[in-house]
């Protein structure tokens, strides 16, 4: 397929990069191509339809190819697991495509070697193997949704019956899955409906920003929150500050272990007699508005909802799937479906399993594809010590890892926009894998990996995935393939819902008590996940939700159990679980669940690569199989104190309301800011931009940060000039606590450039280098930007990006296919900053007025707005009264930033909603 | 010694006051003083030119600013050493026109002081912007882009207030050397020196024409240079009250930034003019009369910018505005509190001292004071800049901002820079400018010998 | 001896300051001049080629439209350059062994592009979308000359931005009908500027106003 | 060319300003004009004694000062309205208030320069070379000693007349100034 020729285009493609943001003119050579491919004229982007496998589940997404380079991706508006959103992994997943520390060939113990020398050294271990049935030879996969992929591990195990396969995800939904088996006896998967749950209690389950599920929840979940909607009642007890936590009306920090026993209480309280000597349970700290929630779920049933996180025990989601039985939820706001992953285990029982055939000397063979098992796994599996006893070790990896080092063989992975494959959504919802450019580096996808197994002659991908659907695409195969490609659905793959009913004589196990002086609590990093993406700057540098951390973790805890242990930020603690020990520095997070402390996976790789390699500290070092989400261990303060880097210093609002909230129901006014002006108002023009963000939609998830990341080339300038607060987000999102340590509210507020009408920055800048559009667009001209910074002095919201050093890679040449050819690429000295993405509106324009029509509205998309799982942010023309900028902005909700300042910006916010229960103690409601 | 009410130690003639200050620049040897003092000073410059250096190559990084605080130490340095520029020319000009005889002895290296301060701040801007090779945009001048400097900018009004000071206070002190320039021309021995002095002295003859034409330039430059030297600083001040930054955005900044300079100009005349009077012996041409007038302009000014400070207190207060509120507060118990209140103590408690005759008539206490005057001035250019940048509107985007060892390398430098200068300029031109020090002579006598 | 300086310093030392201000002035007049010369801008200065393509000859000659080689000049921002193929089209007929076109040849065969130097070329902050000027009746011939009449190809013009800045400041003097974008011998009626008026009502031309700002070419 | 050596004029050498002062006023009611009197201080009144009562300096700088307000205006003007119009923050295009101090700036520095060049013109300045300086007693003349010269063009010169006439000021001494 020529247009993912790419060497060919390369060179061509440089050309129309915007690549020098100095001010010469370099001799440029054009390169065209030898045969012209049909879809490409040159100079505009083409876009595909694929999907970001995440842990095994698919992200649909629609990938921007400009001449033949992947730029950019959004999420699949056909996609019901996407509906257009896309992840901050996933908008970041760009830059892995490029990253220079994939590794690059095929190495066999360290030397370089081939595809092809790999496939016959396979030859006649795999020839024994078969003589013996396949006994002997193991398979180590994440958690597998692809269908190709299940398909072929049917093959290897129809070739290989006594062959092994296990599946591990550090971060998965075993105690889900095991919950659901003690509920209905079977592992069901549950598919819940936010859209129409009124009255919603999530127990330590953050499903805003967690699970393949999280973008369609926050769709659905900020759906209800707009203007118009009757608003629903998020309830939210948790351990650790999260972005759900941070959404709720009402909402009680909980050490997990309380939660588990409030789960009980609960399921006591609302009628469901499972709970065995419910009298051994010890109530925990009071939740305040624990009587006006039951009666509030109750008040709503079939339309409330009750979630349990995947950390809580197993115990805690069959209470709760009993509880949404009893509230009649199930079938309504709760639907059951058969699992989507294929061949559903739990993950740490599965690794177990082949770790003590390891440790019998069962494995003859063992072939690892994906994962990073050396270092995710349970420290007491001693995996990485284990490993080194099997005879032949084959990895499938994208870097050369902790576990690649301990293999013989190590085959590099094709990245998902270099491959073919498929991968189904959280709902079953399956997608094609299409490449946009050929493997970088030669790079083999796992049903390659895999049919190099199977047989010794190892199929493309493309063949591989065309044969699996042959026969599953209904009749006329073609048409339905070309379509499932354009669409990025294939149509009909929706999982089965099922009915589901409770077990006979239900009942859960009590909880067990916890010792030792502090719970902890594993996490998956708010941004870098379980650690396969530590390796990714533009996600290192992404400020945490709520601590703003960057370029580490760092252990959460209460301000109370702080001050008890004499903490402060920074300060490192040494954790001992057993025979385990841990060094962290701690970070103080109001709102955490005192004598408790969360750890974020991630960290602490090895061999991550040279963005990764060396960070913060490994949470997996103190993790062991028995308690893989909730521990207990022993801290102490070591003395030593390590520098964190985070982008807010300061969370109160110092009474400036920033953020402004207003409780549902309550009357409001628009606050109708005079615009009376001694200078003679500007004439007007065809359009006049403006964007509304509706805080009460935004949950502070970050993708808009990384999407504007992506579409405008701004570098990431490393954890020290983070620390010197030089981060260069165009967008970024200022996170309040408001109201006390012990439970304040988290307040979310994106702000990007409010591209003010009276700029307080052009005013000032000596050159001109900043300058307004007569459609109101704040201009910035890099290239005539001198650097005094004044304008960025002089911007009350601080909004303005300098280039202190030269940021902006210019050597590595995989970055230049990286950048967004429409946008400049700042060189050192200049400053930059929000354009509304200028580049789009300049396109939609040339377009519009080449067919000789206005702009439609909803037709510029900005790259922030594009990817916003909650639609919190909308752009387009104030000045025609029916867009949806407008009516949103004509709302009594709608307010400006600072603007008794009479900078008169042109981005508004629209404020914060709550919904309290009216019968809740005053002083645990939000606003 | 004098008494100190005379302006100069009665019993000199032309000649004697010729040959006295003359010498010091004709002498065939170069006191061992000097060379020390010009040794260090040079070295400090040699820091410079590596701060510099390392500056150009790596970028506007290697300092500790940072959003918000996008204006350090250079800004800081600029303003301070524009301050002190002020007072030659005021000296020379505004005690001119006011017929300040006392002003005599000073006014020569208080001008040239002038100009090398001023030297040394215009060097900040320039090294300050993130790509310093594109400066001359902020002139304008007919260009391929048809692009112009934008004229509302406080920026573009500093470099023609800088550019003007620069070059008027060049030639206001010029033109007063011309007459010295023709006598080293005519004592000096060596060949060499006749020709670099004569080319300078443009061939004065001190002709009656030539003082008539003389007096009535000199005149007019001084009211020119003071109108300007007034409107200098008040530009300067705008770059802040131009802002809308707490702290920044205030009227009463022109009036406070002109005295704060006056101040700290004659702060640091005195700074200079102390250890000179001894190292050369001219105590009687610089007696204490000049040191105790310059004492109290000094105290006047003073008062006048602790004043000011009042007044951004009480405005703050006044305004009713949260966030100058909260900007004064941050102040004076902020993390930058301890420079905020040894600002308070330099530059406005221990200068109270010269309300007393004793500190007034004590070379020592005076020095003293100066000095700390001079820190002072330069703490409160730091509180302006940074106290105000680092907290200002939305405490989301608050920061702290930590000078690097290149911003002092850079700051020390300028200091060495400006010695430097000095030095050169005390080694090779009169200090002290003699044909209006042969003014203040009574005429001499019949029984005067040659 | 005390007379330091021969009489001849007298004027010389006159002229020396007052003759600096002319000097000055020259001095900015040259540089002025520099800048805008071949010399910087590259106007009018041939590019060598990997091949000595004639425009003269296939433009000019044998009357080829500008859209057989620079196929999307029309609907994207870059023109296009013909890929070997098109020139194979007839060069594997017609001069089909000529030595001069060895390079079109061996690329074909060895399916390896052809490094054309590019002539036109911008810095990388401006962006110039040709499918718009085209729609808003700008001809090629307005920035690129009679390239009908260019044996070997050059820059017509210095793409410096006083001189986009003319056209954006007062189309009216440059644009054409749409339907003669392409005709390398429009020739324009007696009144340009009444027909550039109608046009700019016809085609929906942004004001002056709107097409200097800035982000119009720089974002 | 002149003659290789030929008078310039006669120089009389005082001690004290008001013996020159003497010599000036009796000199000049005997009718010379073309004379000068060369101190190492200015003396109070020699100009007015010496006719010299007006200077054009202070119209050259006046209209300079004029001049440069206008350009420096009409500069802002033509950059901001006319040449290229941008819109800044909302301002006025003819935004006059933000024009006025460069605008004053402007006005100071043409005055000065002019102050300073119409000085030097008005002394005709620079002269590294003069016939005085042939004579080497001239060298006090920025020292301490104050000089009378009557030169030769003055048509009531008189090689003797002017001679005695200066001798009878009481000069320390009188020499012929000639023009090498």
């Amino acid at each position: 397929m020529q247009r993912r020729d790419f060497l060919s285009m390369m060179t061509a493609t440089l050309a129309a990069a915007g690549l020098n943001g100095c001010s010469e003119t370099l001799p440029e050579k054009i390169v065209p191509y030898v045969r012209p491919p049909e879809e490409v004229v040159p100079g505009k982007p083409l876009y595909f339809a694929t999907a970001m496998p995440m842990a095994g589940y698919a992200m649909p997404l629609i990938a921007e190819s400009n001449m033949g380079r992947p730029t950019k991706v959004d999420g699949n508006p056909e996609h019901p697991a996407s509906l257009g959103a896309a992840s901050a992994i996933a908008q970041a997943s760009v830059w892995s495509l490029y990253d220079p520390d994939r590794s690059q060939t095929v190495t066999n113990d360290g030397r370089i070697s081939t595809w092809e020398s790999f496939v016959s050294a396979l030859a006649s271990p795999l020839a024994e193997r078969s003589a013996a049935q396949g006994d002997g030879l193991s398979l180590l996969t994440g958690a597998i949704t692809s269908p190709t992929l299940a398909w072929q591990l049917e093959m290897l195990l129809q070739k290989f019956p006594r062959a092994k396969w296990h599946a591990y995800e550090p971060v998965g939904c075993d105690n889900a899955r095991a919950g659901s088996r003690l509920a209905f006896g079977n592992y069901v998967d549950s598919q819940y409906r936010f859209d129409r749950a009124d009255a919603i209690l999530s127990l330590d389950r953050d499903f805003l920003s967690h699970g393949p599920a999280c973008l369609r929840h926050a769709k659905d979940f900020a759906a209800r929150r707009r203007p118009g909607q009757p608003p629903n009642r998020l309830y939210v007890v948790e351990s650790t500050p999260s972005i759900t936590g941070a959404k709720a009306d009402h909402r009680f920090p909980l050490r997990a272990r309380d939660i588990t026993t409030l789960a009980y209480l609960l399921g006591e309280r609302l009628g469901v007699r499972a709970v065995s000597s419910p009298q051994e349970i010890t109530p925990p700290t009071a939740v305040p508005w624990l009587d006006v929630l039951i009666r509030d779920l109750q008040e709503h049933k079939g339309t409330s909802l009750v979630l349990a996180g995947d950390e809580q025990p197993p115990a805690v989601h069959a209470l709760v799937h009993a509880i949404n039985a009893a509230l009649g939820n199930i079938d309504n706001t709760v639907f059951y479906s058969e699992p989507v992953e294929a061949r559903p285990v739990e993950h740490v029982e599965s690794l177990k399993e082949l770790v003590s055939d390891i440790a019998q000397g069962r494995v003859a063979i063992l072939a690892i594809a994906g994962g990073n098992p050396a270092f995710t796994a349970p420290v007491d599996f001693q995996f990485s010590k284990l490993l080194e006893s099997v005879p032949f070790r084959i990895r499938l990896g994208i870097y050369e890892d902790e576990t690649s080092a301990l293999c013989h063989w190590h085959i590099p992975e094709a990245h998902y926009l270099e491959s073919w494959g498929d991968a189904r959504a959280f709902d079953g919802t399956a997608t094609i894998l299409q490449p946009l450019i050929n493997p970088l580096y030669r790079g083999k996808n796992a049903s390659e990996f895999l049919s190099a197994l199977i047989d010794q002659s190892p199929q493309t991908g493309y063949d591989i995935v065309r044969t699996f659907w042959k026969g599953r695409m209904g009749t006329d195969f073609e048409t339905a393939w070309r379509r499932a490609l354009h669409d990025g659905v294939v149509s009909g793959t929706t999982a089965q819902t099922r009915t589901v009913s409770l077990v006979p004589n239900f009942a859960v196990p009590a909880p067990l008590p916890g010792q030792g002086d502090v719970e902890v609590l594993f996490r998956p990093d708010p941004s870098i996940f379980d650690g396969s993406m530590a390796n990714n700057p533009w996600l290192q540098e992404l400020p945490k939700p709520i601590t703003k951390l960057t370029w580490d973790n760092a252990a959460l805890i209460s301000p109370t159990t702080a001050e008890r242990l004499e903490l402060t930020n920074g300060d490192v603690v040494e954790l001992r679980d057993g025979s385990y020990t841990l060094q962290a520095p701690v970070w103080i997070s109001p709102g955490h669940a005192n004598d408790s402390l969360t750890l974020h996976f991630g960290y602490g790789r090895t061999r991550a690569g040279q963005i990764g390699t060396g960070r913060g500290f490994n949470a997996y070092a103190i993790r062991t199989s028995g308690a893989p989400t909730i521990a207990h261990s022993s801290i102490r303060k070591t003395g030593a104190r390590v520098p964190l880097a985070s982008t807010q210093s300061h969370h109160a609002m110092e009474g400036r309301d920033p953020v402004r909230t207003i409780v549902a129901g309550s009357a409001v006014e628009h606050e109708g800011l005079s615009d009376a002006s001694l200078y003679p108002p500007r004439p007007a023009a065809d359009y006049a931009w403006g964007m509304s963000i509706d805080l009460s939609a935004c949950i502070g998830c970050n993708a808009c940060v990384v999407a504007c990341q992506a579409e405008n080339n701004i570098p990431y300038v490393g954890k020290s000039e983070v620390a010197n607060g030089r981060e260069m987000h165009w967008i970024r999102i200022d996170t309040y606590f408001d109201g006390g340590n012990e439970n304040p509210d988290f307040l979310f507020q994106p702000v990007p450039c409010m591209h003010c009408e009276n700029a307080p920055c052009e005013l000032v800048c000596p050159v001109g280098a900043t300058t307004h559009s007569v459609e109101g667009l704040n201009e910035q001209t890099y290239n005539r930007c001198v650097g005094t910074r004044y304008c960025s002095n002089n911007c009350p919201y601080k909004v303005r990006r300098f280039n202190f050093l030269q940021y902006a890679d210019y050597e590595t040449p995989t970055f230049k296919l990286l950048n967004n050819p429409d946008v400049t690429v700042r060189s050192r000295g200049v400053m930059e900053k929000c354009t509304y993405c200028v580049q789009r509106i300049n396109h939609a324009r040339i377009t519009a007025e080449k067919e000789g029509r206005r702009i439609r509205d909803g037709e510029i998309v900005t790259a922030c707005q594009a990817t916003c799982p909650a639609d919190a942010i909308v752009f387009g023309d104030i000045s025609d009264p029916q867009s949806r900028v407008a009516r949103l902005k004509a709302e009594p909700r709608d307010y400006r930033l600072l603007g008794e300042l009479n900078t008169r910006p042109r981005t508004t916010y629209l404020s914060r909603l709550v919904n309290p229960h009216p019968d809740a103690p005053k002083e645990n409601r939000r606003g | 010694m004098a008494d100190d009410q005379s302006i100069i130690t009665p019993g000199y003639t032309y000649g004697s006051v010729t040959q006295k200050i003359s010498s010091i620049v004709l002498a065939r040897r170069t006191p061992w003083g000097w060379m020390v003092g010009f040794g260090i000073s040079f070295l400090l410059l040699t820091l410079l030119m590596v701060a510099v250096t390392y500056l150009l190559v790596i970028g506007v990084g290697i300092w500790g600013i940072n959003v918000p605080v996008g204006w350090g130490f250079a800004i800081i340095n600029f303003v301070w050493w524009v301050g002190i520029g002020h007072a030659g020319t005021l000296i020379s000009a505004i005690l001119l026109l006011l017929r300040q005889r006392w002003r005599t002895s000073i006014n020569r290296f208080a001008e040239a002081m002038t100009l090398f301060a001023v030297a040394c701040a215009g060097m900040f801007p320039l090294l300050h912007l993130g790509r310093p090779k594109f400066f001359y945009w902020l002139i304008p001048y007919p260009n391929t882009m048809h692009l112009w400097p934008q004229f509302r900018s406080p920026l573009v009004w500093d470099v023609f207030a800088v550019g003007t000071y620069m070059t008027v206070s060049f030639l206001f002190w010029y033109v007063g050397l011309i007459p010295d320039l023709g006598t080293l021309r005519d004592r000096s021995k060596s060949r060499a020196a006749q020709i670099v002095y004569g080319i300078f002295a443009m061939g004065w003859r001190g002709s009656a024409k030539h003082w008539h034409h003389h007096e009535v330039a000199y005149l007019l430059l001084a009211g020119l240079a003071t109108a300007l030297v007034v409107s200098v600083h008040t530009v300067v001040s705008f770059d802040f009250a131009v802002g809308i930054i707490p702290g920044w955005h205030s009227t009463i900044f022109p009036p406070y930034f002109v005295a704060g300079a006056i101040y700290s100009g004659f702060a640091m005349v005195m700074t200079l003019a102390i250890p000179m009077r001894a190292a050369y012996g001219l105590q009687d041409f610089i007696t204490m009369k000049h040191l105790t007038n310059m004492a109290k302009v000094m105290l006047a000014t003073g008062m006048i910018v602790a004043y000011g400070y009042m007044t951004e207190i009480f405005m703050a207060w006044y305004s009713g505005s949260r966030f100058e509120q909260d900007m004064v507060v941050n102040r004076m118990t902020g993390p930058y509190a301890s420079l905020y209140w040894g600002l308070i103590l330099t530059n406005i408690l221990l200068p109270q001292a010269l309300w007393f005759r004793r500190v007034r008539s004590s070379v020592l206490l005076l020095f003293i004071v100066a000095m700390s005057v001079n820190i002072g001035m330069w703490l409160e250019r730091f509180v302006i800049v940074v106290t105000s940048l680092h907290r200002d509107f939305l405490p989301s985007a608050w920061g702290m901002y930590y000078p690097t060892m290149w911003d002092w390398a850079t700051f020390i430098g300028s200091i060495g820079l400006f010695l430097t200068l000095l030095f050169l300029f005390i080694r090779f031109l009169p200090v002290i400018s003699i044909f209006e020090m042969r003014q203040i002579l009574p005429e001499p006598q019949r029984k005067e010998s040659a | 001896m005390p007379q330091i300086f021969h009489r001849s310093f007298n004027t010389l030392s006159r002229v020396s300051i007052f003759g600096a201000v002319f000097i000055l002035a020259a001095v900015a007049t040259v540089i002025g001049q520099i800048v805008r010369s071949p010399h910087v801008t590259g106007a009018h200065v041939v590019v060598v080629q990997p091949v000595p393509f004639s425009h003269k000859h296939h433009v000019g000659g044998l009357g080829i439209d500008c859209r057989y080689c620079h196929t999307s000049v029309e609907d994207s921002a870059f023109a296009g350059l013909p890929p070997t193929k098109t020139c194979m089209n007839c060069h594997s007929q017609v001069w089909s062994d000529a030595p001069m076109l060895e390079p079109v040849r061996s690329s074909f065969r060895e399916d390896k592009s052809i490094e054309w130097v590019r002539v036109n070329n911008l810095p990388d902050f401006v962006y110039f979308d040709h499918s718009i000027h085209l729609n808003k009746g700008v001809g090629c011939v307005t920035c690129h000359g009679q390239v009908d009449e260019m044996p070997l190809t050059w820059r017509e013009n210095s793409l410096s931005m006083e001189w986009c800045l003319d056209c954006h400041r007062q189309p009216a003097l440059f644009i054409r009908p749409r339907e003669n974008v392409f005709d390398m011998h429009w020739e324009p009626p007696s009144d340009r500027a009444a027909l550039g008026r109608q046009l700019i009502g016809e085609y929906k031309i942004a004001t002056p106003r709107q097409l200097t700002n800035c982000s119009i070419c720089h974002r | 060319m002149r003659p290789s050596r030929r008078l310039y004029g006669l120089m009389a050498e005082f001690e004290r300003p008001d013996d020159l002062r003497k010599a000036v006023r009796a000199v000049r009611e005997q009718g010379y004009r073309r004379l000068d009197a060369y101190t190492p201080l200015p003396i109070d009144g020699l100009a007015e004694e010496m006719g010299m009562h007006f200077s054009w300096l202070p119209l050259i700088v006046l209209t300079a000062g004029i001049l440069g307000a206008i350009g420096g205006f009409l500069m802002q003007y033509y950059a901001s309205v006319i040449s290229y119009p941008l819109d800044i923050g909302g301002r006025p295009l003819d935004s006059w208030p933000a024009f006025i101090p460069v605008t004053f700036e402007l006005t100071i520095l043409c005055a000065s320069l002019s102050a300073v060049f119409g000085m030097l013109a008005l002394c005709g300045l620079p002269r590294p070379h003069h016939p005085l300086f042939n004579e080497p007693r001239f060298v006090l003349a920025s020292q301490n000693r104050l000089f009378l010269c009557i030169e030769s063009r003055d048509r009531r010169f008189d090689r003797e007349e002017t001679r005695k006439l200066l001798e009878s000021c009481g000069p320390s001494g009188v020499y012929d100034i000639e023009d090498k």
